[in-house]
């Protein structure tokens, strides 16, 4: 009841699905839409997973008035107030939900992850080494690609963006396919696994 | 000032508070009278059926940030509805001087969306009421039906054939009236259209960026009226002399509502003048029956002038009979139309006009007049026919879940597309191909032959694999922009006999390279200028419709045909107490077999209800024997008219009486089952499709391919039993069983899964060998410096969650590095950014101290969750690292961006740093800030080869020896494709 | 303490003050400079302008991103739906995650303006947000029936009865899928629009994930590529080269033409568009705002960072190298 | 008005942000904190609208689809996810969900294994398609961990390790451009945007 169902579930529809790949008729396509329908009734209710995770971890720390705790006030409240501001006056063009959207979010997270650009300067300076031939190689490819990528590598000489892209285009690529083949394998084989009940962490320990 | 963190974090949440409450603080108070849409007004839509109106009006100031616009409608000024908007893109604002709302068409009346009941909308009104959409509510909306609106429903079929509920009706005259009763969730939508000659009013309100709804414009009223057809493009005229033929071609019209039919006339030249006349004559009229319907005082205009012209060709039109060619045949110098014959002598064609018409309801629209042009037989396109017995064919595509139809005809074709010269000096030429064949063909190989311009062979490529690009190099010294002529011939299964392309690469001033030119010879023929039409009909239609148009190096189409039904009815009445819309009960079947093979006969028809079905019967029988006792007692002018409906009436029921469907349903006694059986018949005649096609150089010089009919076409399915030709001439496509192109896939798997199974099988019972991996023996070095330095050591298991691949991985080298540790006696600590992986990596550590025999010396807080946030997660474990000094780091699982800000912090501290991931985008920052990284499956391979468990093992294995198999193929494939041997790449799938 | 140690144990605040005025300095002051066009882009570029005035054929853009990548990002999308504008090509939005429905609508806003003329519903069509869930049914449903598959635009309008869908009906006539992302999302249109049903597919990415799909793109899975702002930079060349140049003889621009990309360059810094074609400086009569210029600004900044980071790069080692010499001469 | 405080609020916290390359420090607290906030708030209203009307409230409320009732109860059981003796329940829905990993298997291996085996196979016809194919077989070996890299072989497939190596650098270079572009963006903002000092 509490692993085999759900289990069996997984096998028994995963099978069928194994056989809707290879049978176009109109049954085969009935079973799949049947399918969809069902799930897109479920996938409203995951997003009460996401919500109640915050509120658990961060209602946790204010309770125990945690080092730090009043920062998981801002995000409890900010939460609460993005939520109500949609429900309230809609998502529409000009509401205040677009409005946070468009001024809090949307700044915010880019800005995050261009921090990274300072990181790399840095690391640049106090990281990356020539340890060894490869990382040699890897660094002086890496030189050519970034060259080439930009105006002034044109401008020094034709032939580095020419270089750069015959980089991508020869070596990069059999690198590429040799590494792609074997993940692709492996995402295969992980499927199986689940398909056959070999893998099963997904479900959770007991 | 020095502040303590609980002041910091109120001061915090009021910055918050402020921050989110300072938008609704700045809107400043305007005046409403400043946005009230100023000079609105509402026109006919010109050249329509009569069911549109344009609402216009000026559009406020850009100051003013509004940001839409909704139109209001409804049939009196003082109760409107809202129908639409208008947004306006704040930092433009509107460019032109008026804004346009088209009111035209099928638009939505009301849905399951439309909101329960009747809402009034935002903002300040004085006497006016403004409600927002239409409500479900059947007390608003159904008087709105028919009365206000012509109402269409559309649903699935299902729906109206098994779910409608009976619902019987007194009409004025006492009679009953049996209709099909629908609940609005029947329907999946209901469209309107506005009555013709109704007058309806309009208003708009303005909204602007704080979403503040202003007041209304004084309302305006339009009328739509029903208008002529627009003016047709000319018309082409060709006489084909030895078959005695007229061809004509036109094109269609822009709005197919007011066009009733396609006609064309011809026009003796001397009669031009008169013809003018009596155009300009009807012109005056239509403005006149216009001028009446605003003032009923007006008299209506007398007519005077004749139409000089005859007509001599007419088609039905309708939005579903698309139409482009026809073609008359004289006959003895005779051209025959609708039983008139006029005597036109084929030398004299050039005598006469030849105009063509859209036919209005009442007043048609003429095209400029048109010259005969003359043409033989031979000089008509050349068709060039699929095989030696027909010119195209038409099957059930496979593969497919029944709903599409292929046609394919001609053969193969090779088109240059590009060229390029892929050097400084311009002596190598790239030059870009693509092939296009169909069903019947299968290309093997290519042949191009470049000639140059003085005709002498440069280079002859034939092109086994076909990678859509061949690379000439001219030779020494030849002018790189001289023309090529590239001779292209195709190796094909079957074969294709003598069939040569042709296509020249001229130099192109602009593009500065070689292009090929637009002429492309098929045999000597030129056949770009050439275009397929395919037209099709089912049981339903009357005539053939036009589906779909093709260029020259187009060889097949696959023709969709859907396997959803809909019905699409009128609603016009409805029942409030039982909250139901009615609709027609009857429907129809398919169209009797016509007199001629162009045209259909007369549709037959049934109803929902037996009782309404056995009663049209009856009905017939009744009026025959009442207007046969009235032919006896009129007027004997009158007689032949009653006597002629009489024949009709009876041929109509000899129809219905005779008609094998509807005896085979009267037969069924159980309803449903009645139904059912005659919803799959009508959907046999709705989906059977025959097809015919023409080839055309869009001047009227066509070739019409006959309909096709597969003579070795029989039809043993029993459904299909009541049309003739199913199988034949008519094509239903099918459901199949089996995607072969998924075959290879199939196999693969089954492979694949039996190499699985067999390893895991092995692995139980023997130790398999997996090679060493360089950075997992430095795993014990690495552990034993931390252990000489009495320093911690790190083991970060990825970001992500326990649902990747990576993470498990992850987790299971931590088993072993943990096991390690506690031998040493050497403390691990471990964060981790998901609080499911949290107790996993809690109860790794933890078993193997007890593995290890060092229970005592478990710390259950040597595993700690830090936050979820990825940049805060780094910080934390950057902290970790520089308080606790920790000697030797591990990263293993999944990384993103954040990796490169750990692997920094460690190299600066020093401490030996080990990775492994698969995501590829980190692996190179791993590369050159730590000592040792495993690359992609490296980890896999560790986490199985440290783990040791079979079931792990055994999969590595069945990967491994699938990996061998892939690579011995690649090599074979490779080798045999450069000696081109192309059958085992054409073996796996392209796409 | 030697110089070398010194400049190793330097406070990395120096070199976050090095990045920010190595960017800020170029953006402030901009300079010309050459774009050189690659493959994928062009190849891109060509196939969009083979609907050009085609009724039945239409691109369909997924926006697969979040704001945090916009930048690179977002002057592709501008520069696509400009190209699109600009040669009268139908055009397709969609997203299958919520923080891309602003910047879906945002990118059509911004592209749009200087097109008083374009309608929505006409010639171009939000399909809006679909969750999720929703992707591979709708993917799917498409191969089949636009209409069906996708229901309602972003403004809740059956989609059934648009103007735009005249013409298109599944991907036969959708036949380009550019999706915009950060991430592998184009796989899943290749496994399903193009295995399936035989779309072409393009990306738009950022430039971390542009080598991974190297292999899509000679393999033709992919029909074209952006990578990064670099491709953007690229993008915005190509369509002021073609599709927006204007003169009596091409008056609603010209055809795309490798030669003429390679020895063309556009000045940036002049107002209206001006090609300075082998040596001869053509001007022509269309405005160029900072929007459609705005990758190419940002490669200025981009040329500079990368020589920062190598100098970075060689001078580290440099210490490294040392410092390591001498620890070998002192054991 | 709105637009220059929709501006400033957008510019401090970049700001916020930004002060995080000194130190860690309260506003860079707030502003991390706020942005998941912000943004988990951001999607509640949006999978309502377009989630939940659609596919749950219309078919079973309006158009009278009750089976749709079984898997709204099914999604409910995700809720469980956190309680302490009835957790399992939540495995329902997501297996449920997991059922079509059965498409999965042969689906990645028709599009990831087979159709990239095809494009691997292609003629050799000059010297960058020859070395494409040494790279990938040899890279392909390289992950082949049934045998030792000794010898001959040993060597062949370290011809891989340097294939991989100058497809890393590719990378490489391609995430350096990646990381300073997004930067470039955000200070475009900044000046541009905000400041107006880009025009």
């Amino acid at each position: 009841m509490k692993r085999q169902i759900p289990l069996i579930i997984v096998i028994g529809l995963g099978f069928l699905f194994v056989a809707h790949t290879f049978i176009p008729s109109k049954t085969s396509v009935d079973f799949y839409d049947w399918w969809v329908s069902w799930s897109k009734a479920i996938s409203p209710f995951a997003v009460v997973l996401g919500i109640l995770s915050l509120f658990m971890v961060h209602g946790t720390k204010i309770q125990r008035k945690a080092p730090n705790w009043q920062y998981s006030v801002v995000t409890l409240l900010a939460l609460v107030v993005t939520a109500f501001s949609g429900f309230a006056w809609g998502t529409n063009e000009g509401t205040p939900f677009l409005w946070l959207f468009a001024n809090v979010q949307m700044p915010m997270s880019a800005t995050m992850f261009s921090l990274l650009a300072f990181y790399i300067a840095s690391a640049a300076y106090k990281a990356f080494r020539a340890k060894s031939p490869q990382a040699t190689v890897l660094l002086l490819a890496a030189f050519i690609v970034m060259m080439g990528q930009v105006p002034i590598g044109a401008a020094i000489s034709k032939w580095i963006p020419e270089t750069a892209q015959w980089i991508l285009n020869v070596p990069n690529l059999a690198a590429k396919r040799g590494i792609a083949t074997g993940v692709g394998l492996g995402m295969t084989a992980t499927s199986l696994k689940i398909l056959l009940g070999i893998e099963r962490t997904y479900l959770g320990s007991d | 000032m020095k502040v303590n963190l609980n002041q910091k974090g109120i001061l915090v949440v009021l910055t918050l508070i402020i921050a989110f409450s300072l938008p609704y603080l700045s809107f400043a108070k305007a005046n409403p009278a400043d946005y009230i849409v100023q000079n609105l007004k509402v026109s006919d839509v010109p050249e329509d059926g009569g069911g549109g109106l344009i609402v216009s009006w000026a559009p406020l100031p850009k100051e003013r940030r509004i940001i839409e616009y909704r139109v209001y409608r409804g049939v009196n000024a003082d109760t409107l509805f809202y129908i639409g908007k208008i947004d306006v893109n704040l930092k433009t604002g509107i460019a032109g001087d008026s804004v346009f709302f088209y009111d035209s068409g099928w638009l939505g009346f009301v849905d399951l969306e439309s909101p329960a009941r009747l809402k009034e909308e935002k903002g300040k009104r004085s006497d006016r009421t403004l409600y927002r959409e239409f409500p479900r509510d059947m007390r608003v909306n159904g008087p709105e039906l028919n009365e206000n609106y012509v109402v269409l429903g559309i649903g699935q079929e299902k729906e109206y054939f098994h779910h409608a509920e009976k619902v019987e009706r007194e009409t004025d005259e006492g009679e009953s009236e049996v209709y099909s009763g629908l609940r609005l969730n029947q329907f999946d939508a209901m469209y309107k259209q506005l009555h013709a000659d109704k007058e309806y009013f309009y208003t708009v309100v303005a909204v602007d960026e704080a979403r503040h709804y202003y007041p209304e414009a004084e309302p305006a009223s339009g009328i739509p009226r029903e208008n002529s057809p627009e003016k047709p493009k000319d018309l082409m005229a060709v006489f084909v002399e030895d078959a005695n033929r007229l061809q004509f071609e036109w094109k269609l019209p822009v709005e197919p509502d007011p066009v009733n039919g396609y006609t064309v006339w011809m026009l003796a030249k001397e009669d031009e003048a008169d013809f003018e006349l009596y155009k300009a004559e009807q012109k005056l009229k239509e403005k006149n029956k216009l001028a009446r319907l605003e003032d009923s005082e007006i008299a209506e205009m007398e007519t005077v002038y004749q139409n000089p012209a005859f007509q001599i060709f007419g088609a039905e039109s309708s939005v579903y009979t698309d139409l482009i060619h026809g073609s008359v045949d004289i006959i003895d110098g005779v051209i025959s139309y609708n039983g008139n014959d006029y005597s036109v002598a084929p030398a004299d064609l050039e005598d006469y006009d030849f105009i063509f018409a859209f036919e209005g309801r009442e007043f048609n629209s003429w095209s400029n007049y048109a010259e005969i042009s003359r043409t033989t037989s031979a000089d008509l396109p050349f068709v060039q026919p699929i095989n030696e017995n027909t010119v195209f064919i038409v099957t059930d595509r496979i593969e497919d879940k029944g709903d599409y139809n292929t046609i394919s005809w001609g053969k193969p074709i090779v088109t240059l597309t590009n060229t390029t010269y892929t050097n400084e000096k311009r002596s190598k030429l790239l030059i870009n191909y693509e092939y296009v064949t169909n069903k019947e063909y299968k290309v093997k190989k290519i042949l191009f032959k470049i000639y140059d311009e003085a005709g002498s062979l440069i280079k002859e490529i034939n092109e086994y694999y076909q990678d859509n690009q061949i690379t000439v190099k001219l030779p020494e010294g030849a002018d790189p922009h001289q023309s090529l002529r590239v001779e292209i011939t195709l190796t094909c299964k079957p074969d294709l006999g003598d069939y040569v392309i042709l296509q020249d690469l001229k130099f192109n001033d602009f593009t500065r390279a070689l292009a090929p030119t637009k002429e492309l010879y098929i045999n000597g023929i030129d056949v770009s200028q050439y275009n397929y039409y395919i037209y099709k009909r089912n049981y339903t239609d009357k005539v053939f419709r036009l589906s779909k148009k093709f260029g020259p190096t187009q060889r097949e189409y696959n023709d969709n045909i859907s396997h959803t039904n809909n019905f699409s009815l009128l609603v016009g009445e409805y029942d409030l107490e039982k909250n139901l819309y009615l609709v027609n009960p009857s429907f129809s079947l398919y169209r009797e077999e016509g007199e001629t093979e162009v045209q259909r006969g007369s549709m037959i028809s049934t109803n929902i209800w037996r009782s309404e079905a056995d009663k049209q019967i009856t009905d017939i029988q009744q009026n025959i024997e009442k207007y046969t006792i009235m032919a006896d007692t009129i007027a004997v002018e009158d007689k032949e008219n009653v006597l002629n409906y009489v024949e009709q009436l009876k041929s109509q029921l000899a129809a219905i009486e005779s008609d094998p469907i509807l005896a085979q349903a009267a037969q069924i006694t159980d309803d449903k089952k009645r139904l059912t059986f005659l919803r799959n018949q009508r959907n046999i005649a709705k989906r059977a499709f025959e097809y015919r096609m023409v080839l055309t150089d869009d001047k009227g010089h066509f070739t019409s391919m006959d309909i096709y009919v597969n003579p070795e076409g029989t039809n043993e399915d029993e459904r299909y039993a009541f049309f003739g030709g199913v199988g034949t001439n008519h094509f239903y496509p099918r459901s199949n069983w089996f995607k072969w192109n998924m075959f290879p896939a199939l196999l693969a798997t089954l492979l694949f899964g039996g190499l699985v199974f067999v390893m895991i099988k092995k692995a139980r019972t023997t130790d398999l060998y997996i090679r060493p991996i360089a950075g997992i023996q430095e795993i014990d070095n690495a552990i034993g410096r931390a252990t000489e330095m009495g320093r911690p050591i790190l083991f970060v298991p990825g970001l992500s969650s326990i649902g990747d691949v990576a993470t498990l991985a992850g987790l299971s080298i931590l088993g072993r590095v943990a096991k390690k540790a506690a031998e040493y006696d050497t403390k691990i600590l471990c964060p981790v950014r998901d609080y499911i992986v949290l107790p996993i990596a809690q109860e790794i550590i933890k078993e193997a101290h007890y593995e290890a025999g060092r229970p005592d010396s478990y710390d259950k807080n040597s595993a700690f969750f830090i936050t979820t946030a990825q940049f805060a997660f780094v910080a934390g474990v950057n902290g970790i690292m520089l308080r606790e000094k920790t000697a030797t780091n591990f990263y293993m699982g999944m990384f993103w961006a954040e990796a490169l800000i750990m692997t920094e912090t460690g190299s600066g501290t020093g401490a030996i740093q080990i990775a492994g991931t698969d995501a590829v985008t980190q692996i190179p920052f791993f590369i050159t800030t730590c000592d040792y990284t495993l690359i992609g499956e490296e980890l896999y391979a560790a986490s199985a080869y440290l783990a040791r468990e079979p079931l792990m093992l055994g999969t590595l294995k069945g990967q491994d020896y699938l990996k061998l198999i892939i690579t011995i193929f690649i090599i074979a494939g490779t080798l045999l494709s450069t000696l081109h041997l192309t059958f085992l790449i054409n073996a796996f799938p392209d796409k | 303490m030697n110089l070398f140690e010194k400049m190793k144990n330097i406070d990395r605040r120096y070199i976050y003050l090095v990045v920010a005025l190595c960017i800020i300095i170029p953006l402030l002051i901009p300079f010309n400079s050459r774009t050189y066009v690659t493959d994928p882009t062009a190849n891109l570029y060509k196939k969009i302008d083979s609907f050009a005035g085609k009724e039945d054929k239409a691109v369909l853009l997924s926006f697969s991103h979040d704001a945090s990548t916009m930048a690179e990002l977002f002057p592709m999308e501008v520069s696509i739906l400009r190209h699109c504008f600009e040669r009268n090509i139908k055009v397709f939005t969609i997203c299958f995650s919520p923080p891309a429905a602003p910047l879906m609508a945002y990118a059509l806003n911004v592209a749009k303006e200087d097109y008083p003329n374009l309608k929505s519903g006409v010639n171009y069509c939000n399909f809006g947000y679909k969750p999720a869930g929703l992707f591979l049914p709708i993917v799917l449903g498409m191969g089949d029936d636009v209409a069906e598959a996708v229901q309602t635009d972003a403004d809740g309008r059956k989609i059934k009865n648009l103007e735009i869908l005249k013409g298109i009906r599944n991907y036969d006539d959708l036949n380009l899928i550019i999706d915009f992302a950060a991430s592998a999302a184009v796989f899943s249109w290749i496994t399903y629009a193009r295995v399936r049903f035989g779309a072409n597919v393009a990306a738009g990415v950022t430039a971390v994930m542009a080598a991974d799909n190297y292999p899509y793109l000679q393999s033709g899975q992919l029909v074209g590529m952006l990578s990064g702002l670099k491709g953007a930079a690229e993008y915005e060349k190509l369509v002021d080269v073609f599709a927006a140049y204007e003169d009596t003889e091409y008056p609603n621009g010209r055809e795309f033409s490798p030669e003429v990309v390679k020895d063309t360059w556009v000045p940036i810094m002049s107002k209206k568009i001006s090609y300075d074609s082998q040596g001869s400086v053509v001007q022509t009569n269309v405005d160029l705002p900072y929007k459609f210029k705005q990758a190419r600004i940002g490669m200025n900044a981009q040329s500079i960072a990368h020589i920062m980071i190598i100098v970075f790069i060689i001078l580290g080692n440099i210490g490294y190298f040392l410092t390591k010499k001498k620890t070998a001469e002192v054991s | 008005m709105l637009e220059f405080i929709s501006n400033l609020v957008a510019v401090l916290l970049t700001l916020f942000i930004f002060s995080f390359l000194y130190k860690d420090n309260p506003f860079y607290r707030f502003a991390e904190h706020l942005l998941v906030g912000v943004s988990m708030g951001y999607a509640i209203p949006l999978v309502y609208i377009n989630a939940f009307i659609p596919f749950v409230y219309r078919p079973i409320f309006l158009e009278g689809n009750f089976w749709l009732i079984i898997p709204s109860c099914i999604g409910i059981l995700y809720i469980f996810r956190f309680t302490r003796n009835l957790s399992w329940l939540s495995r329902y829905p997501i297996a449920f969900g997991m059922g079509i990993v059965g498409m999965g298997v042969p689906m990645s291996m028709h599009s990831s294994v087979l159709v990239q085996m095809r494009n691997a196979m292609l003629p050799i016809d000059n010297i960058n398609t020859l070395l494409i194919f040494i790279g990938t077989v040899s890279i392909l070996l390289y992950f082949y961990f049934s045998k030792p890299h000794k010898g001959l072989y040993g060597k062949f497939t370290n011809i891989g390790i340097w294939f991989m190596m100058v497809g890393f650098g590719a990378s490489f270079g391609y995430t350096v451009m990646a990381r300073i572009s997004l930067l470039i963006g955000r200070v475009q903002f900044i000046l541009g945007d905000f400041l107006g000092l880009i025009k």
